[in-house]
C-alpha cells in the first residue's frame, strides 16, 4: 500500500477491502477521502464469484437445490423457498396445506436470525466490541438448533422440495418452536434495551445514509431497506405468496430511511415475525408435507418461464426460470436482494464520514454469497 | 569556559540558525519552526541569566519564560489556524505561490 | 394499505415524542445489560451457552447430516446394497461421487459398485444422493470428525470407508432405518416368491451362458480396467 | 557545567536539523527534538518548573500543532524543492551572518558567571506572578481565551470534521 | 540510615523490600554512598516496572476474560489453569513473528515510534504514590511531570502514523492526534482544580490531604464530583480506549496507526497503551479517589498501596465494562463533545474549587458550589438532549 494523492484535489484513495475488518465479506470500496470525508466511493465486488446461475443452467432443477442455500448463507430457507416457488409455478405443482405452513414457519424463523444477527453486526461496525453480535448469536443459535434438528443441517438446510418440504416435522419440533417464540420477546426488549437508548448510537446511526423514497424505489431497493423510508412495499402482502394471507401482521415503516430507521424496522419486524410463528404454530394443519405427485428424480418442467418471489429478509428475492422441458433450465438468473440494495451505495455515503460509510455498508446488510453469486 | 558564554552562544546560533529558517523556507508551516526557533533562543538567555547572571529574587527571568511560552503557544495556534485557512483556500501552503496581493 | 400508529409500548421505540430524557440514561441502560450478562453468564445455562468441545458435547440432533455412507447387510461389505445405478452420480450437485459398475468377465453387470468413490472435501452435505437413491443404498452419516492432513487421499473415500453396516445405520437413525428394513424385507418377500418360481429356469440359462463365457475371459477385463 | 557541555551540541544539531531538513515532517520532528532538549538544559539549570512547562506546551502542543498541520496540509511526504528556496540562501545568509556576529561579540562580553544556584520556590513564584505581574497575567489569560475562540472559529468556518 | 528503625517485613513497606535489601547489603559492602543510592533507585524502578508488567500480563488476560463474560463467553482457558499462562502464549507468539517493516517506511522512524510510546508511560508511572511509603520518584512538581511526559505520547502516535508510509495509519494518526490533543485540554483543566484546593503539585502531597475517610476524597466535593467526572471521561479518551477508541477503530482504519506493526514491535505499542491506561487510571485514583487512603478511617491494619491497587482495579474495571457496552463515536462527535461540553465544564470547575478553597469544608459551601456547577451541567444537558439525541420517532404500519 502507498500513499498517493491525485494531483489536482489532494484527495486521499484509501482501498477498504478486499479484507477489511467491516466489509462483510471480501468486498471492496474504493473511497476517495478529503480529511475523513467521503468524496467518491466505488463498491468493487465479485471476489466471491461462483458462477452460480451458470451452474444451475447445466444441472438438474433438484442439483441447484442445495446451491441457493449458499446465496444467502444467513437465510438458506428463504433462498429455498423462492426458488422452490419458481419452479412450482414453472411446473405447475401444487403445494399441500401442512407444507405451506412449514414453510411460512420456517421463513419466518429464517427471518428471525437475519435480523438478530444484523443488530450483532451493525453494532460491530460501529464498534461496540462484540456483545451485541454474541447475544444476537446465542438466539440465532437456538434457532439453528432447530434447524438442524428439523433439516439435519444447521445452515446448509436444502429442505424445501418442488411441491413441499424434504421431510415432516420431528416429535415435539412445534412445541419446541412455540417455547423458543415465547422466549424471544424478552430478548428482544433485552437487545433494543442495549441499542435503542444508547446515546452513541442515536447520534451515530441518526440522520445518516438517507436517500429520499423515490431514489430507492427507482433504484429497486426493496425490504426493509425501502419500507424503513417509508414506502409501504411488501411482497406477503402484495402477491400474498403461499399463505401469507392467512395471518394477521403489520408492516412497519420508517420515517426517514436512515441507519437509525432501517435498525428500528428491523426490530419491528422481527416482532411481527414473531405474531406470523404464533399464529402459524397454532394452525399448523395435519397432512402430507409433499405433494405425493411430485417427482423427485427426473423431474423435467413443461417448455416454459416462470419468476417466483418472495420476501426475503432482506429484500426481494426472486428466481427467474426458462424451461426448455429438458432437465437442466434453459436459463437460470437470480434476483439477489442484497446486490440490487448495494448498488446506491455511494448515494448514500457521499459527503459523510468514512466511519459512516462503514454502518451504511452495514445497514444495507449485504452477504457477499449472494451479491456475487 | 564561562558557563554564560556557552549559553549566549548557543542561543545566539540558534537565533540565527532561526533566522535563516524564516528567510530561506517556502513552506509556511516551517517558517513558524523557524519562529519558535528564535523564541526559544531568546527564553535561553533569560533563564542562563537568572541562573549564572547578578542574583535574581524577583525570578524575572522564569517568570518572563513563562510569559514568553505562553505567547508563543499563542502564536503557534493562530498562526497555524491562518495557514490551514490559507490552505483551504489555496491548496497550498508555499508562500511563493500566495502572491494574490502581488501587484 | 393504511397507515396506521404504533400502539403498544413494546413495539414502539423506547422513547414518547417530546418526553425528556436524562442524556445519558440510554448508556446506562446499555451498561445494565451487559453488567446483567456479565454476572449471570457464571450460573445461568441460558446465557452460558459455550460448550467445551473435545472434553464435552454438545448433542447432536438424530436428523443431523454429514457425509454420505453406503448400507451393506449382514456382516459383509460385499453386500452392498448399491447396485451402481449412478442415479446418485447423476443428481449428485458438486458431482463428487464416481462409479464403476462391477461386471463379471462375460461383462453382465453384477449389479454393484466395482469402484464407489465419494470426494468429501467436495461433497457438501445436501443429501439428493440418499434422498433419490431408489436403493435405500445411500444414506448420510453423522460423523463430523473428519478432519485429516492429507489434502488428498485422505478426503477420498473409498468403497471400503464408505461402506457401513445396516445396524450402524439403524443405531444412527433408527426410525428411519426400521422403517426402511421392514420395507426391503416385505419387497424381498415379494421378490422371493417370484424368484422362486423363476429359479429354475433361471439356473439352467445361467449354465449355458457360463460356458460361453469362458470362451472370452480375456476381453472382458481389458474393457473394465 | 558537563550537562550544559553535553547537551548545548545536541541542541544546536537538533536545531540544524529543523532548519536544514529537506521533508517538512523531519524538521518539524527535529524541531521537536530541539526543543525537548532544550527543556532538559532548563531542568540541567535548575530551572524544573520551567523545564516541565517548556516540555509539556512546546513539546505537547506547539510541535505536535505543527506536525498535525503538516498531516493536513498533507506536506507529509513533500519533497526538497518545494520545501526550501535554494536561491534565498544568499540572501539569507547576509542576513543572518551580521546578525550572528554581532550576537556572538556581544556573548563573549558577559560578566564571570556567579557560581551559587538560584532557587525557584514554586509557591513564591506563584505569589510574585499573581501580584507584581498580575495585570500581564490578566493580558495573557484575555489574549489566550482570544486565541482559543478565534482559532476556533477559523478552524470550523468550513469544513465542522476538521478540528 | 534513618530508615533502619521501620520493621523491614511489614506489609506496608513490602514493596520496598528489595530496594531496601540491596541497599543493606550494598551499605554493608562498603560500596560508596552514591552507587548505593544509584542501585537502590534502580531496584526500586524495577520494582515498580516488574508489578506493571505483571499487571499489564495479567490484564491482557482478565480483559479477555471480563470481556467474554459480558458476551456470555468463558474466554481464554487453555492455556494453563483459568488461562493464566495465556500472556506467556502471547508473548512467545509475538515474540517469534516476523518483524514486518513496509517498503515506503521510513525505518528509524518506524523503529522509534513503539519505543517513545513505552517510554512516557513508564516514565509517568514512576511519580505516582502508590503508598503511604511508596512513591518510586516523590517529585515536588509530580503532576507536571506527568502531563509533561504523557504529553510525549502524542508524538509518537505521530511518528507510528506517518513513518509507516500507509495510509489508514496516517488517518489513525490525525485522529488520534486530534483526540489527543482535544481531550488533554480538559484533563489538564480538570487537575488545575485539584492543584488549586490542595496548593501543591506534589502527587503525594494531593493524596496526604484526601485523608481521613472517603468523604474527604476530592471526589466528594461539589466540585470533585464534577471534575472528577470529566477527568474520568478524559482518562478513557486518552486511553484511547473504548468508546474513543477511534484512532484504532478497528470496523474503519483497522488499527489506526498499530496497522504496519507486527511482531514485537506491536508487542510494544500495546504494552505501552496498557501502561499508559494503568498511568492515567493510577492519576484519576490519585487525584480525585483518595489515592491509597483507606476509604475509612480505622483500617490501618491493611498496606495502603493495597487500597491503591483496588481502586486501580476498580477503575479498570469500569473502562472494560464499558468496552463491552459502548459502540464508538464518530470524529466529529468526539471532537464537538470535547470543545463544546467537556472544556467549558471543565473551566467552570474552576471557580467552584476557588470557592471550595477559600469557603472550606461545610454545608455553607456545598450550597454555594454545588448550584455553580450543577447549572451548567443542566444547561448542558438540556442542549445535548436537544442536539444530540433527537431519538423521538413514532413508526406507522402498513397493515394489508
Amino acid at each position: 500500500m502507498s500513499v498517493e494523492y491525485t494531483d489536482s484535489d489532494r484527495l486521499l484513495r484509501v482501498s477498504l477491502g478486499p479484507q477489511h475488518p467491516s466489509t462483510h465479506g471480501v468486498f471492496r470500496m474504493n473511497v476517495e477521502l478529503d480529511g475523513e470525508t467521503v468524496v467518491k466511493l466505488k463498491p468493487v465486488f465479485g471476489y466471491l464469484h461462483r458462477n452460480h446461475e451458470k451452474i444451475a443452467e447445466g444441472a438438474t432443477y433438484l442439483s441447484s437445490m442445495p446451491y441457493t442455500d449458499r446465496l444467502d448463507y444467513i437465510c438458506p430457507l428463504t433462498n429455498n423457498w423462492a426458488y422452490a416457488l419458481a419452479v412450482e409455478k414453472l411446473a405447475g405443482i401444487e403445494v399441500p396445506e401442512r407444507a405451506e405452513y412449514m414453510r411460512v414457519i420456517l421463513a419466518e424463523l429464517t427471518r428471525l436470525i437475519n435480523h438478530t444477527a444484523f443488530m450483532g453486526f451493525i453494532l460491530g461496525d460501529m464498534g461496540a466490541w462484540g456483545s451485541a453480535l454474541m447475544y444476537a448469536f446465542r438466539e440465532r443459535e437456538k434457532i439453528l438448533d432447530l434447524f438442524e434438528h428439523l433439516t439435519g443441517a444447521r445452515m446448509m438446510a436444502n429442505f424445501m422440495r418442488f411441491g413441499g418440504c424434504r421431510n415432516d416435522l420431528p416429535a415435539g419440533w412445534r412445541e419446541q418452536v412455540g417455547t423458543l417464540v415465547e422466549g424471544y420477546g424478552p430478548f428482544l426488549d433485552e437487545m433494543e434495551k442495549f441499542l435503542v437508548g444508547n446515546e452513541i448510537l442515536l447520534s451515530r446511526s441518526q440522520d445518516v445514509g438517507q436517500l429520499p423514497a423515490e431514489t430507492l424505489v427507482n433504484g429497486g431497493i426493496t425490504g426493509p431497506m425501502l419500507r424503513a423510508a417509508g414506502v409501504s412495499y411488501d411482497i406477503r402482502k402484495v402477491d400474498r405468496y403461499g399463505i401469507y394471507d392467512r395471518f394477521e401482521f403489520r408492516i412497519p415503516l420508517g420515517e426517514k430511511g436512515d441507519v437509525y430507521d432501517r435498525i428500528m424496522i428491523r426490530f419491528l419486524e422481527m416482532r411481527e415475525s414473531l405474531k406470523i410463528l404464533r399464529q402459524a404454530i397454532d394452525q399448523l394443519p395435519e397432512g402430507d408435507y409433499v405433494n405425493p405427485k411430485a417427482r423427485i428424480r427426473g423431474f423435467k418442467p413443461p417448455v416454459g418461464e416462470a419468476y417466483g418471489r418472495i420476501e426475503g429478509p432482506k429484500g426481494e428475492l426472486g428466481f427467474h426460470l426458462i424451461s426448455d422441458g429438458t432437465p437442466n433450465p434453459y436459463r437460470y438468473r437470480v434476483r439477489p436482494p442484497s446486490f440490487i440494495n448495494l448498488t446506491l451505495l455511494e448515494d448514500m455515503c457521499l459527503g459523510l464520514d468514512l466511519a459512516d460509510a462503514v454502518i451504511i455498508l452495514g445497514s444495507i446488510d449485504i452477504v457477499l454469497g449472494e451479491v456475487d453469486r | 569556559m564561562n558557563p554564560l558564554a556557552l549559553l549566549l552562544t548557543l542561543s545566539s546560533v540558534m537565533f540565527a540558525l532561526g533566522l535563516l529558517a524564516v528567510l530561506t523556507r517556502r513552506n509556511a508551516i516551517l517558517i513558524l519552526v523557524g519562529i519558535e526557533l528564535m523564541l526559544n533562543a531568546a527564553n535561553i538567555n533569560f533563564i542562563a541569566f537568572w541562573r549564572y547572571g547578578p542574583p535574581d529574587l524577583e525570578m524575572a527571568g522564569p517568570i518572563f519564560v513563562l510569559f514568553s511560552i505562553a505567547i508563543a503557544a499563542a502564536e503557534a495556534a493562530v498562526g497555524l489556524a491562518i495557514i490551514l485557512m490559507v490552505f483551504r483556500l489555496r491548496r497550498t501552503t508555499d508562500l511563493n505561490q500566495l502572491d494574490s496581493l502581488h501587484g | 394499505m393504511q397507515p396506521t400508529s404504533a400502539n403498544t409500548p413494546a413495539q414502539s421505540p423506547p422513547e414518547k415524542p417530546g418526553r425528556w430524557m436524562l442524556p445519558g440514561l440510554g448508556l446506562f441502560q446499555g451498561l445494565a445489560v451487559t453488567g446483567r450478562n456479565m454476572v449471570q453468564s457464571f450460573y445461568n445455562k441460558e446465557r452460558m451457552t459455550t460448550v467445551q468441545y473435545p472434553e464435552e458435547r454438545a448433542p447432536i440432533s438424530p436428523n443431523f447430516r454429514n457425509f454420505p455412507f453406503l448400507v451393506y447387510d449382514g456382516n459383509s461389505i460385499d453386500n452392498l446394497r448399491c447396485v451402481a445405478c449412478s442415479i446418485c452420480e447423476k443428481e449428485c450437485p458438486p458431482q463428487c461421487i464416481y462409479i464403476v459398475l462391477e461386471r463379471d468377465e462375460n461383462g453382465k453387470s453384477l449389479k454393484r459398485p466395482k469402484i464407489f468413490d465419494i470426494d468429501v472435501s467436495v461433497c457438501m452435505n445436501c443429501g439428493i444422493c440418499a434422498e433419490v437413491c431408489p436403493f435405500d443404498a445411500i444414506y448420510m452419516d453423522g460423523e463430523y470428525e473428519l478432519a485429516t492432513d492429507d489434502r488428498f487421499e485422505g478426503l477420498l473415500f473409498h468403497r471400503e470407508r464408505l461402506a457401513k453396516s445396516a445396524d450402524y445405520h439403524m443405531k444412527l437413525r433408527p426410525e428411519q432405518a426400521s422403517e426402511v428394513i421392514a420395507r426391503r424385507k416385505a419387497e424381498e418377500e415379494k421378490k422371493a416368491a417370484a424368484a422362486a418360481a423363476k429359479a429354475a429356469k433361471a439356473k439352467a440359462d445361467a449354465e449355458s451362458k457360463k460356458a460361453a463365457a469362458d470362451a472370452r475371459p480375456a476381453d472382458e477385463k481389458g474393457g473394465d480396467a | 557545567m558537563a550537562s550544559l557541555l553535553i547537551l548545548s551540541p545536541l541542541v544546536l544539531l537538533a536545531a540544524l536539523g529543523a532548519v536544514w531538513m529537506a521533508r517538512p515532517v523531519h524538521a518539524a520532528l527535529l524541531l521537536a527534538l530541539a526543543l525537548a532538549l532544550n527543556a532538559v538544559l532548563y531542568l540541567a539549570m535548575g530551572a524544573d518548573f520551567i523545564g516541565l512547562v517548556q516540555f509539556a506546551v512546546y513539546v505537547g502542543a506547539v510541535a505536535v500543532l505543527i506536525v498535525f498541520s503538516l498531516l493536513i496540509t498533507r506536506q507529509s511526504d513533500e519533497t526538497e524543492e518545494i520545501a526550501r528556496r535554494p536561491k534565498a540562501l544568499v540572501p539569507g545568509l547576509l542576513c543572518t551572518l551580521p546578525v550572528l556576529a554581532v550576537l556572538l561579540i556581544t556573548a563573549s562580553k558577559v560578566p564571570a558567571a556567579s557560581d551559587e544556584a538560584p532557587a525557584l520556590p514554586l509557591k513564591k513564584l506563584g505569589e510574585i506572578l499573581f501580584t507584581t505581574h498580575a495585570p500581564a497575567v490578566l493580558a495573557v489569560a484575555v489574549l489566550l481565551t482570544a486565541v482559543l475562540i478565534g482559532a476556533a472559529l477559523f478552524a470550523r468556518e468550513t469544513k465542522p470534521n476538521d478540528p | 540510615m534513618s530508615k533502619d528503625n521501620i520493621p523491614l517485613w511489614s506489609p506496608e513497606h513490602l514493596p520496598l523490600l528489595p530496594q531496601r535489601l540491596v541497599e543493606m547489603i550494598l551499605a554493608n559492602l562498603g560500596a560508596p554512598e552514591w552507587l548505593v543510592s544509584i542501585s537502590g533507585f534502580m531496584v526500586a524502578a524495577s520494582t515498580v516496572l516488574a508489578v506493571f508488567m505483571t499487571a499489564f500480563a495479567l490484564l491482557s488476560l482478565i480483559e479477555r476474560k471480563t470481556l467474554a463474560r459480558a458476551q456470555n463467553r468463558i474466554g481464554p482457558n487453555r492455556a494453563g489453569w483459568f488461562g493464566i499462562l495465556q500472556p506467556v502464549a502471547d508473548g512467545i507468539k509475538m515474540l517469534t513473528k516476523e518483524d514486518i517493516v513496509p517498503a515506503r517506511a521510513v525505518k528509524l522512524l518506524h523503529l522509534l515510534a513503539p519505543i517513545l510510546i513505552v517510554l512516557p508511560a513508564i516514565l509517568a508511572l514512576g511519580v505516582i504514590p502508590y503508598g503511604r511509603e511508596w512513591t518510586p520518584v516523590p517529585l515536588e512538581l509530580g503532576l507536571l511531570f506527568f502531563f509533561a511526559v504523557g504529553s510525549m505520547t502524542e508524538l509518537s502516535v505521530f511518528m507510528a502514523g506517518w513513518a509507516s508510509g500507509s495510509k489508514f495509519p496516517m488517518l489513525g494518526a490525525m485522529r488520534a492526534i486530534s483526540q489527543m490533543v482535544s481531550y488533554e485540554l480538559p484533563l489538564i483543566i480538570t487537575a488545575l482544580g485539584v492543584v488549586m484546593v490542595s496548593g501543591t503539585l506534589s502527587l503525594p502531597e494531593i493524596v496526604q490531604q484526601q485523608g481521613g475517610g472517603f468523604w474527604h476524597w476530592n471526589v466528594c466535593t461539589p466540585w470533585g464530583i464534577v471534575a472528577g467526572l470529566l477527568f474520568y471521561v478524559c482518562t478513557i479518551a486518552e486511553a484511547n480506549r473504548c468508546p474513543f477508541d477511534l484512532p484504532e477503530g478497528e470496523s474503519e482504519i483497522v488499527a489506526g496507526h498499530m496497522t504496519e506493526y507486527s511482531g514485537f514491535k506491536y508487542a510494544l505499542f500495546f504494552m505501552g497503551e496498557y501502561l499508559g491506561l494503568f498511568a492515567i487510571a493510577g492519576l484519576f485514583v490519585t487525584l480525585f479517589l483518595g489515592g491509597w487512603q483507606a476509604p475509612l478511617p480505622g483500617l490501618g491494619l491493611v498496606p495502603t498501596w493495597l487500597w491503591f491497587f483496588g481502586k486501580l482495579a476498580l477503575v479498570i474495571f469500569s473502562y472494560l465494562w464499558i468496552r463491552a457496552t459502548f459502540p464508538r463515536l464518530r470524529i466529529d462527535q468526539l471532537m464537538r463533545f470535547a470543545w463544546l461540553c467537556m472544556i467549558p465544564m471543565a473551566l467552570l470547575t474552576l471557580p467552584a474549587a476557588a470557592i471550595w478553597h477559600y469557603m472550606g469544608r461545610g454545608p455553607l459551601s456545598w450550597m454555594v458550589v454545588l448550584p455553580l456547577v450543577l447549572v451548567p451541567w443542566v444547561l448542558v444537558a438540556v442542549i445535548f438532549n436537544k442536539r444530540l439525541a433527537p431519538a423521538t420517532r413514532t413508526y406507522r404500519f402498513a397493515d394489508g
